[in-house]
């Protein structure tokens, strides 16, 4: 088989699983809109705030905390897309490699102990 | 001719998907288009016979930075950036540039041509599968790169909290 | 012609799983409300049906004719498709788990990643679900919601892959295949650590108690899903189950054993391996949907706060040492 | 038969419609989504010429483009949170402290 004329046929089947999923989903959607009643007014479609009328916008006051998980995600995130091909190719990786991910591991514990210490986990 | 069509599909949306994201005022519709565009170009990488690459297109770009994106763009709470206008001044000139550029190196592309084959065949790499030949020849050829890479996943995860978390206790 | 062949085959799979996946759904709900009711000295639903079997089909029609209210201000678009982001990664992940030897819709080698893809991108719907609603309640809740999948996210990713360590491979029907080799034909007991960490995690991916900060009344309304009514919930709480479903899947084929019998229960019983796998699967299965909801009927829910404590401090440095014990041993004492 | 051009081509017209992002929005996030689309492009060249040539190099290569990508956005946004908190807006023009006002 040569470059370019490469097609991965086993990935016919999740390819009409994933078409055959979303079109159940916007289906399932498409159908209810038109079995449903509507009756709108305007303080059926004001946002939930326990029966008072909403105050101030939504989005403010929104902690930094949030984004410090996000960044430590992205980093353990790649850290685990690492992993993967080391852990299956365990056999066949020498000495060096195995101890090249001890080390990686240990750099990347060592940050999070830092971000650990410094509270950024509170 | 299958190949063809399906590389004409991917990169008709890939382009158009790119496009669509620069052009959203709302930032939260740029991330979603952005989503279906990185998931589109995991399936193109399925093409290239590197199907380790299409998951982690979608496990690392579509499932992290992106979300990362999406918790900045919810946190800076950009409602009033929207009446503004999108572009900056003088985008005429820029945009010129960019298709020069563009007409140049679509010519370079179009004059390249292939070296001598590798060792690592179509049929090698799916008789071994994909993600143990890049295992192993990532951590036994490139082992000191790989650790150079522990070095720069270390930054942002001491960057995120010497910027991010003041040092007096309270604030924030 | 032959290519209409090799496009059917699949068809009819992909249709015959999903179907039984929705039956498998909509009898969960059921199964559900009769063993939590059991649990409180109730006897659930009774009325639609004999036994009150017909009650997911009633619960159906109610939530497809009700009306359905986009607030005003939402974000329609997004509105529209957040029920979509959760559902359709969460139905495709279906297509590579093995149900039994030789039967799984798509023969891939990511396989394992392939789910671990499909969960990372259900984040989306939850965090547009809560901001295209405009809503406080909703936002702060979809923020929560997210950050909690995200973080247990990666305790599951890591403990995912001291399996792989064992196995040597990503293929479900592969990992099944080496774990029927080890003493006791399953890896829960070698790799008792990340099985714990992994079935922690699940609950909290599922959204499911004691993690289940969406639906916490009592101080973010519902969540992200304040704002969702009628058939659009119905969608969020179907892709909720099928993730149930599928996490208990995945905990089945990585560390229990999947389609197979362990060996020594065979040697005593023979005439066991008679009886099909997908049987042995669907039972390992409902055990783990039974135990969802035996914790939910017992174990009070936690904080946010006690929430993020949980994964980022117990659970990650505890699947990290999970990874390096197996390491170490396959290195140094197998080897 | 798809050549290996067609690859190369999408790849530096991606790499393009990225540029022209990063060159004219004003709002910094979008300068970043444009560079997340420029790393993106130089991917799929990487990784086409890889499977062209038969060679791991260039899939090594993208691997560590993408954790580099990732771990470049996490410093880039938190430096674009911390200079929003002493500056509530994410314009380009506006950070303009380091410009010589006098003239």
């Amino acid at each position: 088989m040569n470059p370019g004329e490469y097609i991965p046929t086993n990935y016919l089947p999740v390819l009409i699983t994933i078409i055959a999923a979303t079109l159940f989903g916007l289906g399932a959607l498409i159908v209810g809109e038109f079995l449903r009643l509507r009756r709108p007014y305007r303080d059926k479609l004001e946002p939930y705030e326990s029966g008072n009328p909403p105050v101030g916008d939504p989005g403010e006051r929104f902690s930094i905390r949030f984004y410090v998980i996000a960044v430590l995600f992205v980093v353990f995130d790649v850290e685990a897309v690492f992993l993967y091909p080391w852990a299956v190719a365990f056999g066949q990786i020498g000495i060096v490699g195995f101890w090249a991910m001890m080390i990686f591991l240990l750099l990347i514990f060592l940050g999070f102990l830092y971000d650990w210490r410094r509270g950024a986990l509170q | 001719m299958l190949p063809q069509l399906f590389f004409a599909y991917f990169a008709v949306m890939i382009l158009g998907l790119a496009l669509v994201v620069i052009t959203r005022r709302n930032m939260v519709h740029a991330v979603v288009w952005m989503l279906l565009m990185f998931v589109h170009i995991g399936g193109l990488y399925l093409f290239l016979n590197a199907e380790f690459f299409a998951v982690i297109q979608v496990i690392v770009y579509a499932g992290a930075v992106l979300v990362m994106f999406l918790f900045v763009v919810l946190l800076l709470n950009l409602r009033e950036e929207q009446g503004l206008p999108i572009f900056i001044r003088g985008v005429q000139g820029r945009v010129i540039i960019g298709l020069i550029l563009l007409l140049t190196l679509v010519s370079a592309a179009g004059q390249a041509s292939k070296g001598q084959g590798g060792r690592f065949s179509i049929d090698y790499i799916q008789r071994q599968t994909h993600i143990k030949v890049l295992g192993s020849v990532l951590f036994n050829d490139y082992v000191y790169p790989f650790l150079i890479m522990g070095f720069i996943l270390f930054v942002p995860m001491v960057a995120v909290v010497v910027l991010a978390i003041r040092r007096s206790n309270g604030s924030s | 012609m032959e290519f209409l062949y090799n496009l059917m085959i699949p068809i009819i799979k992909v249709a015959v799983v999903f179907a039984v996946t929705l039956l498998h759904v909509a009898y969960a709900t059921y199964f559900e409300r009769k063993v939590i009711g059991r649990m409180q000295c109730r006897i659930g639903p009774t009325e639609v049906g004999p036994y009150g079997l017909l009650q997911p089909f009633a619960d159906m029609f109610k939530s497809l004719f009700k009306e359905d209210i986009i607030p005003a201000k939402a974000d329609k678009a997004v509105f529209f498709i957040a029920p979509v982001i959760v559902l359709a990664p969460t139905m495709s992940s279906l297509s590579v788990i093995p149900f039994a030897e030789g039967f799984m819709i798509a023969d891939v080698n990511v396989g394992m990643l392939f789910i671990l893809a499909c969960a990372s991108l259900s984040v989306y719907g939850i965090i547009l679900a809560g901001w295209s609603s405009n809503s406080k309640y909703a936002f702060f809740g979809g923020m929560r919601s997210a950050a909690q999948v995200i973080s247990y996210e990666i305790a599951m990713g890591i403990s995912l892959a001291s399996v792989f360590l064992m196995a040597g491979s990503v293929r479900l029907d592969e990992i099944v295949k080496a774990q029927y080799e080890y003493t006791f034909s399953m890896y829960a007991p070698h790799l008792l650590i990340g099985f714990v960490v992994f079935l922690i995690a699940a609950f909290a991916e599922t959204n499911r108690t004691p993690f289940d900060l969406p639906e916490a009344e009592t101080e973010l309304v519902a969540g992200y899903l304040t704002e969702y009514s009628g058939f659009r919930y119905a969608l969020f709480f179907l892709s909720e189950y099928v993730a149930m479903f599928i996490m208990s899947s995945i905990i089945t084929l990585c560390f229990l054993g999947g389609w197979t019998i362990p060996r020594f229960i065979t040697d005593i019983l023979p005439f066991l391996s008679y009886v099909p796998g997908i049987l042995w699967f669907l039972s390992k299965v409902y055990f783990f949907m039974f135990f969802y909801y035996w914790i939910r009927a017992t174990i009070p829910r936690y904080r946010f706060d006690q929430l993020m404590a949980i994964g980022w401090k117990i659970l990650i440095p505890l699947s990290l040492l999970n990874l390096l014990i197996v390491a170490f041993v396959k290195r140094f004492v197998i080897d | 038969m798809v050549p290996l051009n067609w690859y190369l081509m999408l790849s530096v017209s991606l790499f393009i419609v990225g540029l022209i992002g990063f060159l004219t929005r004003r709002s910094i996030i979008m300068m970043f989504l444009s560079v997340e689309i420029m790393l993106n492009a130089i991917n799929i060249s990487l990784i086409a010429m890889s499977h062209y040539m038969q060679d791991m190099r260039g899939q090594v290569l993208a691997f560590f483009v993408i954790a580099c990508a990732a771990a470049g956005m996490a410093v880039g946004l938190v430096l674009l949170i911390s200079a929003y908190r002493n500056k509530p807006t994410v314009r380009l023009e506006d950070f303009d402290l380091l410009k010589d006002r006098a003239f």
